[in-house]
């Protein structure tokens, strides 16, 4: 660009009083099919300078669409059909080519999910940084000394050292950084970031989250901060958005929407969080119904349909926002009855019975020295490393860790879709388990069953519900004919599958009623265990909190026990009755839910727990991790934590690998420190540990 | 790196055996008999037997091959039963042609290819991507034949500005060698046009659509320099391992080609050697093809990998 | 006219009874004076002489006078210069012992020499290495004298011993002998005797009053090489005695020669030639017509009637017996009946044929192979036409009144697909249905023995004949009861009887008699049917004077020469 | 918990069965302009194939008295070497390739999504030993495997057509493997092992409906290079025989002719070819978007 020294622009004089971003009425459109669809809806809030805006709702809900037309990049079918769009002051929607070009290299930036797509696979790191100083007008050497500096400002230890290396070569965490890095380079007045954390794991979510407040204050940029995640947004951000349907369906300071909500779909969404004060296994609260399709909703409120308070001019009257005023600062609903909205009434499945079957005595499954190797390109890569795990019969035990800790590989170990390593011993009742899942009995394939992660991997996309159920009950439960269909009725019912949907495809159904499809077929031969392999992963809270109860609910009248897989800690305390933790195809800590999150426990327990955000206590200090996560195929000498270990006591940690060692009865834990150090570091540093755990 | 190509030459090597087992017993099957193509059907069949004693043919078809093996071995094509000469310096010349021909046809066609699927892509929906999209989809199934035919008619016939034949007058120099090629070279290039086009659009069109690009944009570079730095070094790594497997493509096409346009390259020569039961020649003349077109899509995958960072650097780190 | 008979009279004297034969067939009329040259040429009459005795017949104009291309010279001769000329690509090694395609055949003619040169444009066998040769009385010992001082290209003499050496070569049935097709059951390699430096005697198995033409230009593997030469390295050298050497020779590309200043008959015209190879027609009418070839050594009409429509080129049209055989299993239904086989050849239109396939290069068959040009054909026995009454009337006879179906094999070559699509809707006229099968020529002749190739069992097949300087080989071959290449399965002894007294018989008259009564029981039997024989074509350059092209494809440039 | 208060679809999927899905592919693809050329071109040629001969002259019907006579009005298109009635052997040529091409692609189609299908499930040594097939197919240039297959076998219609169709098998089989080896990594496959179903199971009822996607595309695009080898062999003298109307034999037999001012004689068939391969790419490519939007 051209680096002669051009007046500034009359906006830009102006724009020093404005806010950072304005949103006046803004509606965007697709054209979908030869048909507008409206997708955002009279959206209006501001981002003032130097605050951090945050931005909430549920997948389909429009966040990101907002975050690319405040930079004019939607897609080619996609338009801003009304309202207005301002940073600092100046229009962006009116901007011509090169005005608006100048506005992306000076005044605003973007942070988008997956730094790891962000950046250039071809393109040197250093170069990708530096080209925003060129764009600026340094010339090269400048930029790229420029470019040290600031991946040196976002905490990268070697920053030469980055800059040599093209992005695959970085983790994920690291990635970030530097598009966090790049982002800030041309010190703009306003960053957006779009779900910036999603895709990392918890304890480099941390890590990065950290990075942008500390940042932030540094340079003083406005934040769009935009995430599903309403823990995240409430220790991100000053000021809250609630998006639902492309709506803004309520707006205010943090604390304020999140602590005194005033939208009922706020309310319920809070509502389906697990939570810590929620009681041992209370069910979660859940919103009915599904979010209406764009445009569907021609007048009325949004949320009128899913709406336990809506009355008949919510379905007549559009609301218009309602300012609130309560001396929390400024903030409004789009509700008729903003004042009523927490009492919306409590939706949710009937409490189960609280009497806890965990006949501890035999063991349903057991699996011995379970190790699995993989070859990968070359590399021997360690998934499980001598994994022992026993599950009772109608028990839940909990398998946590972050990415590369080998819980799906265990658990498609136990499957036998995986074959383990020679040495592994699982047995069934007693009974060795063929390794394979093609040699097992049936009686042993029918005891064993899974829900996977992703419906819509897991359910075949060309069949339909009826057919998918009944195979599978044919196949499992030995169902023919009448009886077949009679069980079918039964199974879907106890799934909460209306039968309406049985003709439909999986593509026809929402993720929620896909993953009850998916336990419907896990249940269709009476199985004594079940491996929930982050089943609600993919969902959005509130349709997880269904999910959640409704396995609850079966396993309180099937007798089933639960594996039951999660990297979300909160869901897993929800639900276990035993933890185990996995840290490099380790187990770290395995014991009763309670004694593992309440301590002592392992000090990456600890950190996992500390890592996550709350609602609860957003300010608590945090148990920082240094580095990434090493690469299973390159696990550390000694215990495999140390690296990153912050607990780390000497020598011994880096050259022998700790035992388990009994912390108390059924709970052991994989760590060279005593327990009783363990206990006093963990109540004194930091926050207490029974204070961090949950959401 | 060097494990990688070590490793794609010997299942090369093991595709290319199975390929002349392939073609030996395909062999076995055409009809015909080589001494009798020799001498012609009216040849008395005393001379007939003679001749296929002193060719070996009236031996066990496993030991006409276990020759035909060891001579290869020791680098030695063999001889050709029709030509009653040895292989490697007809087929080399006729490869030498092809080659000739298939780069005239490549040096016309890779430029505008990849200039008319960028095109087509930054103009995604537009009526220019349409028009340029069509013309290469239907460029890649008309036949040689028929492009051949029109071409020759148009060009050759009723505007008369090019020569309707490849073969150049003999001693003829490189300029003339190549105005005789323009003509052939163009089906090719037409058919190839739709593969390089299609595959460069699709290609742009993906890295346009990518994060990165959009990271680009976002830095506020200018489109120009966009598109150049970071949208066609991504997006034009597929399209040369297409071009590179469309040699293949380019050798069955010669045969067409060269037929019509009556050249004397390798398709011309399999053909023949197909047709007269010359089965060293064929065999040799199809391992040869076969050959090229695994050496291509090597060096393609090489040049995919020296070009892409993230699989030249893979086990590095 | 007295002194012409006294003169003739004169003439007669020491010659012999065949040569007297022939003087008198030409005195009496029976033969016109250009079947005299061939006939007296073939038994060895010299030039002058036979000048003489036309002469003494009142026929004293010179003998090719009326032969199209020869010297009508009408630009200033260029002394010098080089010919450029397209051929058909030799399809393989150029191998004088095994060549058998038309195009490795004309390479052998240009530096290669035969004892005698049967000369289509005169219609003559004209001396050519041998400068005489005269039969013994039965015809069963011919004997060659050698031209004194021809030296082949490496500078060694022609002597017997080279003649010996070449024939015997072509007649040894261990050789792969493309010559034993002509040489079998008439000449063995013991029959190849030297007599001295100069002569050569060839002692036949059979009495064979053609034996001449089985060593000329018409048996064209027969050019005459040096002792010891290695025939399959002869391609190396091209060393012959012709009046060309070798100057270079590209496989499939093109072949060059250059004058032989030590030519026996004087240098050529020309100091040097080029042979352009083609693998098809159209390219080489475009390199004819783009100028870049002067002479196109062999043509067919089909995709050449641009050349034919101009007047630009000189055409040189030479009357030849190449034909077409349609053949039908005389031993299978419904063929086994003479009165199919004769309802299918009367459904041809042939003059039709000739005008539509042949653009009228051509002559219509009667259904044997004696083709016009043979002076021994019986141009008395009736030509049959197209009757499509008599063709349905002789089917419903056969007990076929509503036709029948069949299938006709042939081969992808030149315009026989066309013609069998002619004869194919043909047939159609009386019901006969018949579905066609065009093969490539490698499968179509397969193994080329019985039971082992499609153009020999096939129910209905049609195949190609080249030309040939006399009818014994389609006499014979294909249609005699033990024939190589009797693609009818025609068994008749009566006929096997008549070749054989054909084939014997020594002088025209007989063999014409004999030739009559070949002919009428083919009409009677028709085991085939010849729709019609094939004029050669070569077409030149206006500029270009001189060439001589035989109908099997050679070409003879020694008198060549171009014009500016 | 009532039923009521259970999870309420929206209202797309409410409205939409099975037959929407299809219904929505049938107007997405109605819609596209290349696909209504494509139908268009490829009806006419299928009407011309099956009531051609009611319109125009006897293809077969030769008049040797009028050969290769110039476009007119009684020979639209002329007259051939034979003097046979262009426009009729143009007309009437679309017969045998509208057979032949379908029939030779369905034969690949068949079975290379059979290989396709068990080298993508199987992998291993499965994968490797079909692998190697594959790839040395794929190392010949498709018209020379076809001329190897064709002298082997015997030129006819039927030699054509299993000559192409092996020809392909490869090619498709290729395009299957690629989409089963996505398809057998989802975990509905892993649950069908879970649920002891066998390999043929798995492989033909739960894959391969996943897979009729691309194979549909392949068909239609393999549809039209059937097209172009079936013209390309005929024209090298390997296809259906003569008198039959027969474009890529009609163009070998009279292109020597071109250079005598026949032009008619080859230009009308060739044309012909053109429209019928681009009507079919059209409709493939037309196909394959539409598929994807669904």
């Amino acid at each position: 660009m051209s680096t002669t020294a051009s007046p500034p622009a009359p906006g830009e004089t102006q724009a020093t009083a404005a806010d950072a971003l304005t949103l006046s009425g803004v509606d965007i459109s697709y054209r979908v099919r030869r048909a507008d669809q409206r997708i955002v809806r009279d959206v209006s809030f501001r981002v003032a300078r130097g605050e951090s805006f945050g931005l909430v709702g549920e997948s389909g809900c429009g966040k990101s669409t907002i975050a690319l037309a405040v930079v004019r990049y939607l897609a080619r079918n996609g338009r801003v059909s009304a309202g207005r769009i301002e940073i600092d002051g100046r229009d962006v929607l009116s901007l011509d080519r090169a005005d608006l070009r100048r506005l992306r290299a000076r005044t605003v930036s973007m942070v988008y999910q997956e730094p790891g797509r962000a950046l250039n696979p071809s393109i040197l790191v250093g170069r990708q940084v530096a080209e925003v100083y060129e764009i600026a007008g340094a010339p090269r050497s400048e930029a790229l000394d420029r470019a040290r500096e600031i991946l040196a400002r976002v905490r990268i230890s070697d920053p030469d050292g980055v800059m040599r290396r093209y992005p695959h070569q970085l983790s994920g965490g690291m990635l970030q950084r530097v598009v966090i890095a790049m982002a800030l380079a041309a010190e703009p007045s306003l960053l957006i970031l779009d779900e910036p954390t999603t895709a990392l794991d918890a304890t480099v979510e941390a890590d990065v989250l950290d990075l942008i407040l500390g940042l932030r204050a540094e340079f003083g940029t406005s934040l769009l901060f935009i995430s599903h995640n309403l823990a995240v947004i409430a220790k991100m951000c000053d000021r809250v958005g609630v998006l639902y349907a492309g709506e803004l369906v309520e707006e205010g300071p943090a604390s304020a929407v999140f602590g005194d909500p005033r939208h009922p779909y706020t309310v319920g969404l809070l509502r389906s969080i697990p939570r810590r004060d929620g009681g041992a296994r209370a069910p979660l609260q859940t919103i009915p119904g599904s979010l209406p399709t764009p445009g569907s909703v021609a007048a009325g409120c949004v949320f009128a349909a899913r709406c336990g308070l809506a009355q008949e001019r919510c379905r007549a009257e559009t609301p218009a926002v309602h300012r609130i005023e309560d001396g929390c600062g400024e903030r409004g609903s789009r509700c008729h009855f903003s004042e009523q909205a927490q009492s919306l009434p409590i939706h949710s499945i009937v409490a189960p019975d609280s009497a806890r079957i965990a006949d501890r005595a035999e063991p349903l499954i057991r699996a011995r020295s379970v190790s699995k190797t993989f070859q990968a390109s070359g590399q021997r890569v360690r998934g499980l490393h001598q994994v022992d795990l026993e599950i009772a019969a109608g028990e839940t035990v909990g398998l946590v860790g972050e990415s590369g800790s080998g819980k799906t590989t265990l658990a498609r170990v136990l499957m036998g879709l995986t074959a383990p390593d020679p040495g592994a011993e699982v047995t069934l009742d007693g009974r060795p388990l063929a390794p394979l899942a093609g040699a097992r009995t049936a009686a042993d394939q029918k005891a064993l069953q899974i829900v996977f992660q992703n419906p819509d991997s897991a359910l075949n996309r060309r069949h339909s519900v009826r057919r998918l159920i009944s195979r599978s009950l044919a196949k499992l439960g030995g169902y023919r004919g009448e009886a077949l269909q009679a069980r079918l009725q039964a199974l879907a019912e106890s799934v909460r599958l209306p039968e309406r949907y049985l003709p439909m495809r999986p593509s026809q159904l929402s993720g929620g009623l896909k993953q009850r499809v998916a336990i419907a077929r896990a249940f269709a031969g009476d199985p004594q265990i079940v491996v929930c392999d982050e089943p609600t992963s993919a969902l959005d809270v509130s349709v997880q909190a269904a999910i959640l109860n409704l396995l609850t609910d079966l396993q309180h009248r099937e007798r089933v026990a639960y594996l039951f897989i999660s990297h979300d800690l909160g869901v897993v305390r929800y639900l276990a009755d035993r933890i185990v933790v996995l840290y490099l195809g380790r187990v770290m800590e395995i014991g009763p839910a309670q004694s593992v999150l309440d301590g002592p426990h392992h000090p990456y327990t600890e950190a996992l727990l500390s890592a996550v955000p709350t609602l609860d206590d957003s300010d608590r200090e945090r148990i920082r991790l240094e580095g990434e996560i090493p690469s299973a195929a390159d696990p550390p000498a000694g215990c495999p934590f140390h690296t990153r270990c912050p607990r780390r006591i000497g020598e011994i940690c880096d050259t022998t690998e700790p035992e388990m060692r009994v912390q108390a009865p059924g709970h052991e834990i994989r760590c060279h420190i005593p327990v009783d150090d363990l206990r006093r570091l963990q109540s004194a540093g930091g926050g207490a540990p029974s204070a961090s755990a949950g959401r | 790196m060097a494990g990688f190509v070590l490793k794609r030459l010997g299942l090369g090597l093991i595709t290319l055996w199975l390929l002349s087992l392939l073609v030996f017993f395909a062999g076995q099957v055409l009809p015909g008999d080589p001494a009798r193509a020799i001498l012609g059907p009216l040849a008395a069949p005393s001379a007939v037997a003679a001749l296929a004693r002193q060719l070996g043919t009236n031996q066990p078809v496993i030991d006409q091959y276990g020759t035909w093996v060891g001579h290869l071995l020791t680098g030695n094509l063999g001889t050709s039963y029709q030509y009653q000469a040895p292989i490697a310096p007809l087929l080399g010349k006729a490869l030498g042609n092809s080659l000739e021909l298939a780069l005239v046809a490549f040096v016309m066609v890779v430029p505008i290819g990849i200039l008319g699927g960028v095109i087509a892509a930054l103009n995604v929906g537009r009526r220019v991507d349409r028009v340029i999209s069509v013309f290469g989809l239907s460029a890649t199934v008309i036949p040689e034949v028929v492009s051949g035919i029109v071409l020759i008619l148009v060009f050759g016939l009723w505007l008369n500005v090019l020569p309707i034949q490849a073969a150049w007058p003999p001693g003829a120099g490189l300029g003339t060698q190549i105005y005789h090629l323009i003509m052939p070279a163009i089906p090719l290039a037409l058919i190839l046009f739709g593969y390089i086009q299609q595959m460069a659009r699709a290609g742009t069109v993906e890295a346009l659509a990518s994060d990165y690009a959009r990271t680009a944009t976002l830095k506020g570079l200018p489109r120009g320099v966009m598109i150049r730095r970071h949208i066609l070094r991504n997006s034009l790594l597929p399209t040369i391992t297409v071009i590179a497997t469309q040699t293949g493509y380019l050798i069955g096409g010669l045969v067409l080609v060269e037929t019509l346009f009556h050249y004397q390259g390798i398709g011309t020569l399999i053909y023949n050697a197909a047709t007269s039961k010359d089965f060293p020649m064929l065999e040799a003349g199809v391992l040869v093809i076969g050959a090229a077109y695994m050496v291509a899509t090597l060096a393609a995958d090489m040049l995919y990998t020296l070009l892409n960072p993230r699989l030249r650097l893979r086990g590095v780190e | 006219m007295d002194a012409d008979r006294r003169m003739l009279d004169a003439l007669r004297h020491e010659r012999s009874e065949l040569e007297n034969h022939y003087i008198d067939e030409l005195a009496s009329g029976r033969i016109d004076r250009r079947q005299f040259i061939r006939r007296g040429a073939v038994i060895g009459m010299s030039t002058g002489l036979m000048s003489a005795i036309l002469a003494a017949c009142g026929n004293a104009n010179s003998s090719s006078s009326s032969s199209s291309a020869a010297a009508s010279s009408s630009g200033a001769a260029v002394k010098g210069g080089s010919l450029k000329l397209a051929m058909q690509a030799p399809a393989g090694q150029v191998n004088p012992l095994t060549v058998s395609d038309a195009g490795g055949l004309c390479l052998l003619a240009q530096t290669g020499e035969f004892l005698a040169f049967d000369n289509n444009l005169a219609l003559a066998l004209q001396p050519m290495l041998a400068t005489s040769w005269t039969p013994s009385k039965n015809g069963s010992v011919w004997t060659f004298k050698l031209r004194p001082g021809v030296k082949f290209h490496n500078g060694s003499p022609l002597t017997a011993d080279d003649v010996v050496y070449t024939m015997q070569a072509l007649a040894d049935p261990k050789n792969a002998s493309n010559a034993l097709s002509t040489f079998t059951s008439v000449l063995t390699p013991e029959g190849v005797v030297k007599v001295d430096d100069t002569t050569v005697a060839f002692h036949l198995e059979a009495p064979n009053g053609n034996f001449p033409y089985l060593v000329s230009s018409d048996n064209y593997n027969a050019i005459i090489v040096p002792k010891g030469t290695d025939f399959a390295k002869w391609q190396q050298t091209f060393i012959g005695t012709g009046p060309f050497k070798l100057s270079s020779f590209s496989q499939n590309v093109s072949a060059s020669f250059v004058a032989n200043p030590d030519y026996w008959g004087g240098p050529p015209k020309l100091a040097s030639t080029s042979f352009q190879f083609y693998t098809s027609q159209q390219p080489q009418i475009l390199a004819l017509e783009g100028g870049q070839v002067d002479v196109i050594v062999q043509f067919v009409v089909q995709g050449a009637q641009s050349l034919l429509n101009s007047s630009s080129y000189n055409i040189i049209k030479l009357k030849s017996a190449n034909h077409r055989e349609l053949s039908m299993r005389n031993d299978m239904a419904p063929f086994n009946d003479a009165r199919v086989r004769q309802a299918i050849a009367l459904c041809l239109n042939r003059p039709g044929m000739v005008q539509a396939l042949l653009d009228g290069y051509g002559e219509v068959g009667n259904d044997n192979p004696f083709a016009p040009k043979f002076p021994s054909t019986d141009t008395s026995v009736p030509q049959r036409t197209q009757d499509i009454p008599k063709a349905k009337q002789l089917l419903a006879a056969a007990g076929h009144p509503n036709g029948f179906q069949t299938t006709l094999t042939t081969e992808q070559f030149e315009e026989i697909p066309a013609l069998a699509q002619v004869i194919a809707e043909a047939a159609t006229k009386i019901g006969v249905d018949i579905k066609l099968k065009v093969e490539s020529q490698s499968a179509y002749y397969g193994k080329a023995t019985y039971g082992n190739s499609d153009w020999l069992d096939a129910i209905m097949s049609l195949v190609d004949y080249g030309d040939r300087g006399v009818p014994n080989v389609f006499l014979e071959a294909p249609l005699t009861s033990n024939g190589p290449w009797n693609a009818a399965h025609f068994k008749n002894p009566t006929y096997d009887n008549l070749v054989k007294q054909y084939v014997a018989a020594i002088d025209l008259q007989t063999q014409r008699q004999i030739a009559g009564r070949i002919e009428t029981l083919l009409l009677q039997e028709t085991p085939i049917v010849i729709p019609y024989f094939i004029d050669g074509l070569t077409a030149t350059a206006s500029t270009v004077h001189g060439v001589n092209p035989t109908s099997i494809a050679a070409i003879y440039l020694k008198d060549a020469y171009k014009t500016a | 918990m009532s039923i009521e208060a259970l999870p309420v679809e929206s209202r797309a999927a409410l409205s939409a069965g099975a037959g929407d899905l299809r219904r929505q592919f049938l107007r997405d693809l109605v819609h596209q302009k290349a696909f209504m050329i494509g139908a268009t071109v490829l009806g006419f040629w299928v009407l011309a194939a099956i009531f051609g001969t009611l319109v125009v002259q006897d293809p077969l019907a030769q008049n040797l008295s009028a050969i290769n006579q110039a476009p007119s009005a009684s020979h639209l298109f002329g007259t051939d070497q034979l003097g046979r009635d262009v426009l009729a052997r143009v007309i009437v040529g679309s017969r045998s390739i509208l057979v032949t091409a379908p029939l030779a692609t369905l034969i690949g189609t068949v079975l290379g999504t059979v290989v396709g299908l068990s080298m993508g499930y199987f992998r291993g040594i499965v994968d490797d030993i079909l692998g190697r097939f594959v790839e040395a197919f794929l190392a010949l240039p498709l018209v020379v495997t076809g001329i190897i297959g064709i002298v082997a076998l015997g030129a006819s219609d039927t030699t054509l057509i299993i000559v192409i169709g092996i020809v392909f098998t490869p090619l498709i089989a290729r395009t299957v493997r690629a989409a089963v080896l996505v398809e057998r990594d989802l975990d509905y496959v892993a649950a069908a092992r879970l649920r002891g179903e066998r390999s043929l199971y798995i492989m033909f009822v739960e894959i391969l409906p996943n897979v009729l996607a691309p194979i549909t595309v392949e068909f239609t695009v393999r549809l039209g290079y059937a097209v172009f080898t079936i013209v390309t062999l005929s024209f090298l003298g390997f296809g259906l025989q003569p008198p039959t109307p027969n474009w890529g034999y009609d163009i070998s037999a009279n292109v020597g002719a071109v250079t005598a001012g026949y032009w008619w004689e080859v230009l009308f068939a060739a044309v012909a070819v053109a429209t019928l391969v681009i009507g079919v790419n059209m409709l493939a490519s037309s196909i394959e978007s539409a598929l994807d939007a669904s």
